[in-house]
């Protein structure tokens, strides 16, 4: 099998501080991998990079069988990817139906259409609906985002990223701040999602962590410490002591 | 009817940088309409006074306002040159007689004459033509530097002043422009030739009392005599300035010293009323008043017969007019005195006295009309200074 | 409502020359319109764009001075003249859009600046092509199909109809997928490119067609004008145009056209009856801001719906 | 030889007088965040404060005093009723500050008339010096002396104090701010009547050498952005330095280029933002 | 009544018209924890942000050491010694780390409370000594937890309001962050926030469990974890 994603020798510096080191990583279609380790280990810089928002100093990213190191990020959604963001980043003013249209459209070549308008384009507007509804948010569509709670604003982040059918998903931290009771029902639309996709999870919450990853990567200052298996990595000494301490 | 009053309307500026030469305009038409009650060739005057705000935009909106909302008869100002040339074409289709009491761009009576324009002041260079004559006979330079307002009144005053001078054997070895909204003339005073004869300077507005300052501050007072054009050294602005501006040589069509009875009356006017002596904006102003008393005269007051009063207006002559005898040349310019002016002290303030006079000094100086014309409107570059030493 | 609202706003800009009564308001009126022309292109890039320029009045000194240059010099027809006019300042803009996107909000805002004082800087000095501060004069207005534009109805009815094509394709424009997008740009450009979108590349083309309908409105400012100079390219003109947007309310279709009527009218009528109107101006920017801080438009609508709201209250408790 | 040294020594005036321009302006933006379009108004207005009272014979530094006062005074109470209430903002910010800007113009047009008026430099820096054998004025020295002062002052009470730094919190989140102890509230009045106040006596400072008239307000507005943006966003030391810069570049470039006087400080600013947008020194993109 | 260090009295407070927080009453006694609870939307932030002085209650009292503070800004509510930890940490993004922490700082704190200085915060987290010259914006998310936990600590408070401090925070942080609350109670009384459970019942004395903004139980630790059955659907866990 090909990666869909592979990472060789990224690195990242800001200022002095190396903040990515050397990074190898390689992801497997429809693999559900598991990024961990301590704050300020540089998961979510790594993220980036991947993402796009930060050109890498050296390394290589290589993205479904092609290399978008020096790719803007808006190719690289193009090319598959989509991302939620670890701090809500999302359209405040606007309905929870108009982020996900948008969504819709960046993925669309209508986004360069000077005519018409977005509200008459049906098929999409159908479209959002439905991965709204996917993600129990059926019932705000028409709500403006300002309207509703954290919890729901973490749901439409993921169902942004889901609208977008990309071949590969990030998502940041998808459940911190969530009641056990919203942390259900993202663990349930985590688990739906099509085996196609392929997933690369920051998440802090190891009881749901561990039951959806099929394999660990252990992150400890922008360096690969360790990866492999669930199994592996959880009974692995180091990641007792780097990132779980017990 | 005769009963019925002239509508006059007075284009001005009331805000904004040109504010200054607004006031002092309106001061001096005032100071004309109330010497006589309010009266022109027997009819009551009803003056409609707009303020342009030194914009042109809004110059021709004002000028719309009053020829077709106040119906006014005939128009005073406006103030800067752009102002007319941006009414221009409006003056033109709408038919309506405008004096200009202070814009003094060359062209508007010379290349692209209006037959309802005339003028109450002279063009630009009018008095820095036989200013540059003066300098290189009468003042024996050879070599001078000149600095001036970056703004086609510079050029053209300039222009005039080089021209006259170097047909007279000098030369000007410098040319240095400012722009007009300059923070500093530090700058330019610190590139100014020391091995000349004396620095020729044409400024407008507040630039001339800046300038002025900073050459004495520069140490150059005393060192290079300063020549100057009319404004630099305007009456308007030599009330705010100290002894730093004693000595500098002038040329004007107006001076507040001059010795004639209309120009004592005048001056004492001016006085009484406003606290201060004319210099280029009330004069210009209220020799506009002059100008249009003097065409109603000659109409009986009819001034709704458009093309009687239009041509007495282009055939005018005022004996009264403080600078002396005035009258318009064909295109609708005066020929009138030029004065060589110095700023002295007197009575303990500053004065432009008067130490050459120039009779009858027409626009195009000594030079025969047709010549004048043919060639190219003064500008940065021509004539040509041919003698600029790098 | 609003359909309602905008029928009559246009049966009443139809009628009136005759409302007017002398020249001098249906004048003004042109003018108004013509500013709202301005105020309703800087608004794509102000109100849709979010990116705040203080150098929209150098396209109109591009096309007014390109096209008077051309007539007056090279003895263009007018059609060609305004063609070549049109197409050079949309060039320029396209060049001052990759300049001035290097930056966004203050930055980008003092780049245009900058740049609006380098063509004036231009007009200024290049005396031999533009004529200095004197301006060019003895410009003439088009015949479009033969109709003279002279009088003062026949520019005003001209104008009006080029300025309801413009709001025309700018409300399609602010409507569409890529109106969307810019607006999506403005609120959150990482995200945006997150989804795919080429932030850069959507300001871009914002910029540009912001700058050739700020060039279509510089057109019908020198047809009004007859004459163009470096004023009209000045600083305190782009701060005006902006002034209008904002105080109408940006990023709305109705609020350019509000603000430039109220500051027209307020320059050119208020003008004639105190002297101290610029500072008059300066109150009403302060009481529009202190008041209906996000605009007159999106103010009036706010305190619109809350009467209703208050009226259907009573009407449901009775 | 001469050329160079004298252009120099006035690019390092110009320098100063840009600094007294430019400091408050860079206070007030540097640390609330908000482009004070009124700051020309505001220099202008100082310099007339300062003239009227030298004018009623109380001398130079009476006229700083006044003028700080008053200024700073007025500024304290745009502050407090205006733009208090438009945080965050930007646009109305503009509108309100452009509409202060307006009025504060015409009534010192009103009340000082439109005559161009010189104010004299205190009796102790009249006249002129000597430096390498070249006259120059003593006061354009003493201006640049008082430039480096201000910058010094300012630092040690930006960096001395904790003041920037509460400050800077409270525009970061206001509430956040207060809920940690910090008088968000009155530092934001105190600094902007700071901010003004400078802009004030920057306005005395440099009135005689720019003397005051009607426009002037119009014509430093740009001159201060310019500074500051070059210099850098939210840097004092970035203004500082900003000043100097485009003394430099105003003096000599009108001087070696005087095709391009009008342009001359446009230009350099177009290529330096398009490089590095967040100007010269600056820690915050632009 | 006086030995309690905080007492709610009756609060109630809006959000423009709508109801949020009706009739919340609790006490907080000097060295304890108590722990609020409640699922998304209860009204938990809403009762810290009404202490906190954000959110003006319209009726009740706040009682910090027997002096009403519900009609104080919350300057003055912060100088009277509550620190706080805000939900969604609100560090000043563009003040450095040490910054943050110098900005919240006071030089003049009535006896007894105890005084604060970065080597301290840093001896907790010696992430942020590593850090300290760093904008506080390009933090990573824990790193900024840890930043609002410290900076609450430096204004020297006698009473600690924290909100989820546990989010975003790594496992092994997490449990140190539980230390560190038993640490402190010694020195100041805590009103805990959480979604982590866990944590939590670990360091908390007493217990309110808040359900669209009424007080459904309050009582101690014990009681809580004997009724935690009847009471999981106030905690929103099905
Ligand atoms: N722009 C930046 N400048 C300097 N340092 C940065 C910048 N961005 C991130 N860092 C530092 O890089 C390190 C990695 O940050 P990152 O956000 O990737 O951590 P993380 O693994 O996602 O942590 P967490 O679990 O707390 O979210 C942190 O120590 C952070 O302070
Ligand atoms: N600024 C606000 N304006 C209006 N309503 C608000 C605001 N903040 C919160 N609310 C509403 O008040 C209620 C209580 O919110 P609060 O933030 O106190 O809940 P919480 O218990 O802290 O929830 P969470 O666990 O998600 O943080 C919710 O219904 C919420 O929608
Ligand atoms: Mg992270
Ligand atoms: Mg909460």
């Amino acid at each position: 099998m090909n990666p869909v994603l592979e990472l060789s020798g990224l690195s990242k510096a800001f200022g002095g501080l190396q903040v990515t080191r050397g990074v190898d990583l390689r992801v497997e279609q429809g693999e559900r991998h598991l990024l961990i380790g301590p704050n300020g280990a540089g998961k979510t810089t790594l993220f980036n990079l991947i993402a796009g928002d930060f050109r890498s100093d050296s390394g290589r990213i290589s993205l479904l069988g092609r290399d978008v190191t020096r790719l803007p990020t808006a190719s690289r959604a193009q090319h598959g990817l989509a991302r939620t963001y670890q701090i809500v980043t999302l359209f405040g003013k606007d309905t929870l139906l108009h982020n996900v249209m948008l969504a819709l459209l960046g993925k669309s070549p209508r986004r360069w259409r000077h005519w018409g308008s977005l509200s008459d384009e049906r098929t999409m507007t159908a479209r959002a609906h439905a991965v709204l509804e996917a993600v129990g948010l059926g019932h705000k569509a028409a709500l403006p985002l300002q309207q509703t709670s954290y919890g729901e604003k973490r749901r439409l982040e993921i169902a942004m990223a889901l609208a977008q059918e990309p071949q590969v998903l990030l998502l940041d931290e998808p459940l911190a701040g969530l009641s056990a009771e919203e942390r259900d029902t993202i663990r349930q639309l985590l688990g739906q999602i099509d085996r196609k996709i392929t997933i690369i999870m920051i998440e802090h919450d190891m009881e749901v962590a561990l039951a959806f990853a099929d394999r660990i990567t252990l992150l400890h200052y922008g360096e690969v410490i360790l990866g492999g298996t669930r199994e592996q990595v959880v009974n692995d000494p180091r990641t007792r002591e780097i990132y779980l301490g017990h | 009817a005769a009963a019925d009053p002239i509508r006059v309307g007075f284009l001005t500026v009331k805000s904004g940088a040109l504010a200054a030469g607004g006031k002092q305009m309106e001061d001096g038409l005032q100071l004309f309409l109330k010497e006589r009650n309010n009266m022109i060739a027997g009819r009551k005057v009803e003056l409609f006074v707009a303020d342009s705000a030194g914009q042109p935009a809004i110059t021709k909106t004002k000028m719309q306002e009053l020829v077709e909302k106040n119906n006014v008869q005939v128009i005073i100002g406006p103030l800067a040159a752009f102002e007319a040339l941006a009414v221009d074409d409006y003056i033109r289709k709408a038919q309506i007689p405008v004096i200009s009491p202070s814009a003094a761009a060359e062209d508007l009576t010379q290349r692209k004459p209006n037959p309802w324009f005339v003028r109450a002041v002279g063009t630009s260079a009018q008095p820095t033509q036989p200013f540059g004559e003066y300098a290189a006979r009468e003042l024996k330079y050879k070599r001078i530097a000149i600095i001036g307002d970056d703004f086609s009144f510079g050029h053209e005053s300039v222009a005039g002043f080089q021209r006259t001078f170097e047909e007279n054997g000098g030369k000007i070895v410098q040319k240095l422009w400012s722009p007009l909204n300059v923070a500093d003339y530090g700058t330019y005073i610190g590139q100014i030739n020391p091995k000349v004869d004396a620095v020729f300077v044409s400024f407008a507005g507040g630039n001339g009392l800046k300038f002025i300052k900073q050459y004495n501050e520069y140490g150059l007072k005393g060192k290079i005599p300063l020549l100057a054009s009319m404004t630099a050294v305007d009456e308007g602005i030599l009330k705010s300035m100290g002894d730093e501006a004693l000595g500098v040589i002038s040329a004007g069509w107006y001076a507040a010293t001059i010795d004639n009875p209309a120009n004592k009356h005048f001056v004492q006017g001016m006085n009484r009323e406003y606290k201060q002596d004319p210099g280029y904006y009330a004069l210009g102003a209220y020799s506009a008043g002059l100008i249009l008393e003097q065409a109603l005269k000659t109409v009986s007051g009819k001034i709704e017969d458009k093309p009687a009063f239009m041509a007495a207006l282009r055939n005018v002559q005022v004996a009264g007019d403080p600078r002396g005898l005035l009258k318009l040349d064909a295109l609708g310019n005066p020929i009138m005195n030029v004065y060589i002016r110095k700023v002295e002290r007197k009575d303990g303030k500053l004065v432009n006295s008067i130490i050459k006079t120039y009779p009858d000094v027409s626009q195009f100086w000594t030079y025969s009309r047709k010549d004048f014309l043919a060639a190219p409107v003064y500008s940065r570059d021509n004539p040509v200074a041919a003698n600029l030493e790098k | 409502m609003k359909r309602a609202l905008l029928f009559i706003f246009i049966a009443l800009l139809a009628i009136l020359p005759w409302l007017a009564g002398s020249d001098y308001y249906t004048n003004l009126a042109s003018q108004a319109l013509i500013a709202a022309l301005f105020a309703l292109s800087l608004n794509l890039l102000v109100g849709y764009a979010g990116l705040t320029s203080l150098g929209h009045a150098g396209f109109l000194g591009l096309a007014a001075y390109s096209s008077a240059w051309l007539m007056l010099n090279l003895q263009w027809d007018q059609a060609s003249a305004a063609a070549a006019a049109l197409a050079g300042s949309t060039v320029v803009a396209g060049v001052f859009g990759l300049i001035a996107l290097r930056a966004s909000g203050i930055g980008f805002l003092m780049i245009t600046l900058a740049l609006g004082q380098i063509l004036w800087g231009i007009a200024y000095r290049w005396a031999s092509v533009t004529g200095g501060d004197n301006g060019l004069s003895g410009i003439s207005r088009p015949h479009p199909f033969g109709f003279d534009l002279g009088p003062a109805s026949h520019f005003y009815y001209f104008t009006l109809l080029v300025f309801l094509l413009v709001w025309a394709v700018v409300a399609l424009w602010v409507r569409s997928p890529f109106g969307a997008s810019i607006r999506g740009t403005r609120d959150q450009p990482r995200r945006m490119s997150a989804l795919g979108f080429n932030v850069w590349l959507i300001r871009w083309i914002t910029f540009t067609i912001s700058g050739f309908f700020g060039a279509v409105a510089g057109l019908m400012y020198v047809y009004y004008q007859q004459f163009i100079s470096p004023h009209s390219l000045a600083l305190a003109n782009s701060a005006e145009m902006l002034l209008m947007v904002i105080a109408g309310g940006p990023a709305t279709l109705a609020g350019p056209v509000v603000g430039a009527a109220l500051v027209v009218l307020l320059k050119n009528i208020a003008s004639g009856y105190i002297d101290r109107w610029i500072m008059l101006l300066g109150f009403v920017f302060l009481f529009i801001v202190l008041f209906v801080p996000n605009g007159i438009v999106p103010g009036v609508a706010k305190l619109w719906q809350r009467w209703q709201q208050r009226r259907r209250h009573k009407e449901e408790r009775a | 030889m001469s050329f160079w040294l004298i252009q120099s020594l006035n690019s390092l005036a110009l320098g100063g007088v840009l600094f007294t321009l430019a400091a408050g302006f860079s206070l007030i933006f540097g640390l609330m965040r908000i482009a004070n379009l009124s700051h020309g108004a505001y220099f202008m207005l100082g310099a007339y404060v300062g003239l009227s009272v030298i004018t009623h014979g109380y001398g130079f530094f009476a006229a700083l005093l006044a003028a700080g006062l008053a200024v700073g005074t007025l500024g304290a109470v745009v502050e407090r009723l205006v733009l208090r209430r438009l945080a965050g903002n930007g646009l109305g910010q503009v509108l309100a500050t452009l509409g202060i800007a307006f009025i504060i113009a015409d009534f010192s047009l009103w009340a000082w008339g439109g005559d161009p008026q010189p104010v004299d430099a205190p009796a102790f820096l009249a006249g002129s010096t000597r430096l390498f054998g070249q006259v120059f004025p003593l006061y354009r020295l003493g201006v640049l002396g008082f430039a480096i002062l201000l910058a010094i002052s300012l630092w040690l009470l930006l960096d001395k104090t904790r003041l920037g730094m509460m400050i800077r919190a409270s525009v970061d989140d206001m509430q956040m701010a207060r809920g940690i102890g910090i008088p968000a509230s009155r530092l934001f009045t105190i600094v902007f009547c700071l901010g003004a106040a400078l802009a004030g006596i920057g306005g005395v400072i440099a009135a005689p050498i720019l003397s005051v008239y009607p426009g002037m307000d119009a014509d430093m507005l740009p001159l201060a952005l310019v500074v500051v943006i070059l210099g850098g966003l939210g840097s004092l030391a970035g203004a500082f330095v900003g000043s100097f810069v485009i003394g430099f570049i105003y003096s000599f470039g009108q001087a070696l280029f005087p095709d391009l006087a009008y342009i001359i400080l446009f230009l350099p600013m177009v290529v330096i933002l398009a490089v590095r947008p967040r100007g010269l020194f600056g820690r915050i993109a632009a | 009544m006086a030995t309690n260090l905080l007492e709610l009295d009756n609060l109630n407070a809006f959000y423009a018209d709508s109801h949020v927080l009706h009739d919340v009453s609790l006490a907080l006694a000097p060295g304890k924890v108590l722990a609020l609870l409640g699922r998304n939307g209860a009204g938990k932030s809403t009762c810290i942000s009404a202490i906190a002085g954000f959110v003006p209650p319209r009726s009740g009292r706040v009682l910090l050491a027997g002096i009403d503070l519900a009609r104080s800004t919350p300057e003055q509510i912060s100088r009277a010694g509550i620190g706080l930890v805000p939900q969604g940490r609100r560090i000043f993004g563009s003040l450095s780390v040490r910054e943050n922490l110098l900005v919240a700082s006071r030089k003049h704190t009535p006896a007894g409370r105890r005084c604060w200085t970065c080597d301290d915060v840093h001896a907790m987290f010696p992430r942020l000594r590593e850090r300290q010259h760093q904008l506080a914006a390009s933090l990573s998310g824990g790193e900024q937890q840890m930043l609002a936990i410290g900076r609450a600590l430096m204004t020297n408070p006698s009473v600690l309001l924290m909100d989820e401090p546990s989010e975003g925070l790594a496992p092994q942080i997490v449990r140190e962050v539980g230390d560190v609350l038993e640490q402190l109670k010694s020195q100041i009384a805590i009103l805990l926030v959480e979604q982590n459970l866990g944590l939590a019942m670990k360091v908390a004395d007493d217990v309110v469990l808040l359900n669209t903004g009424r007080v459904v139980f309050a009582g101690s630790n014990a009681d809580f974890r004997q009724q935690q059955a009847q009471l999981q659907s106030h905690l929103g866990i099905t």
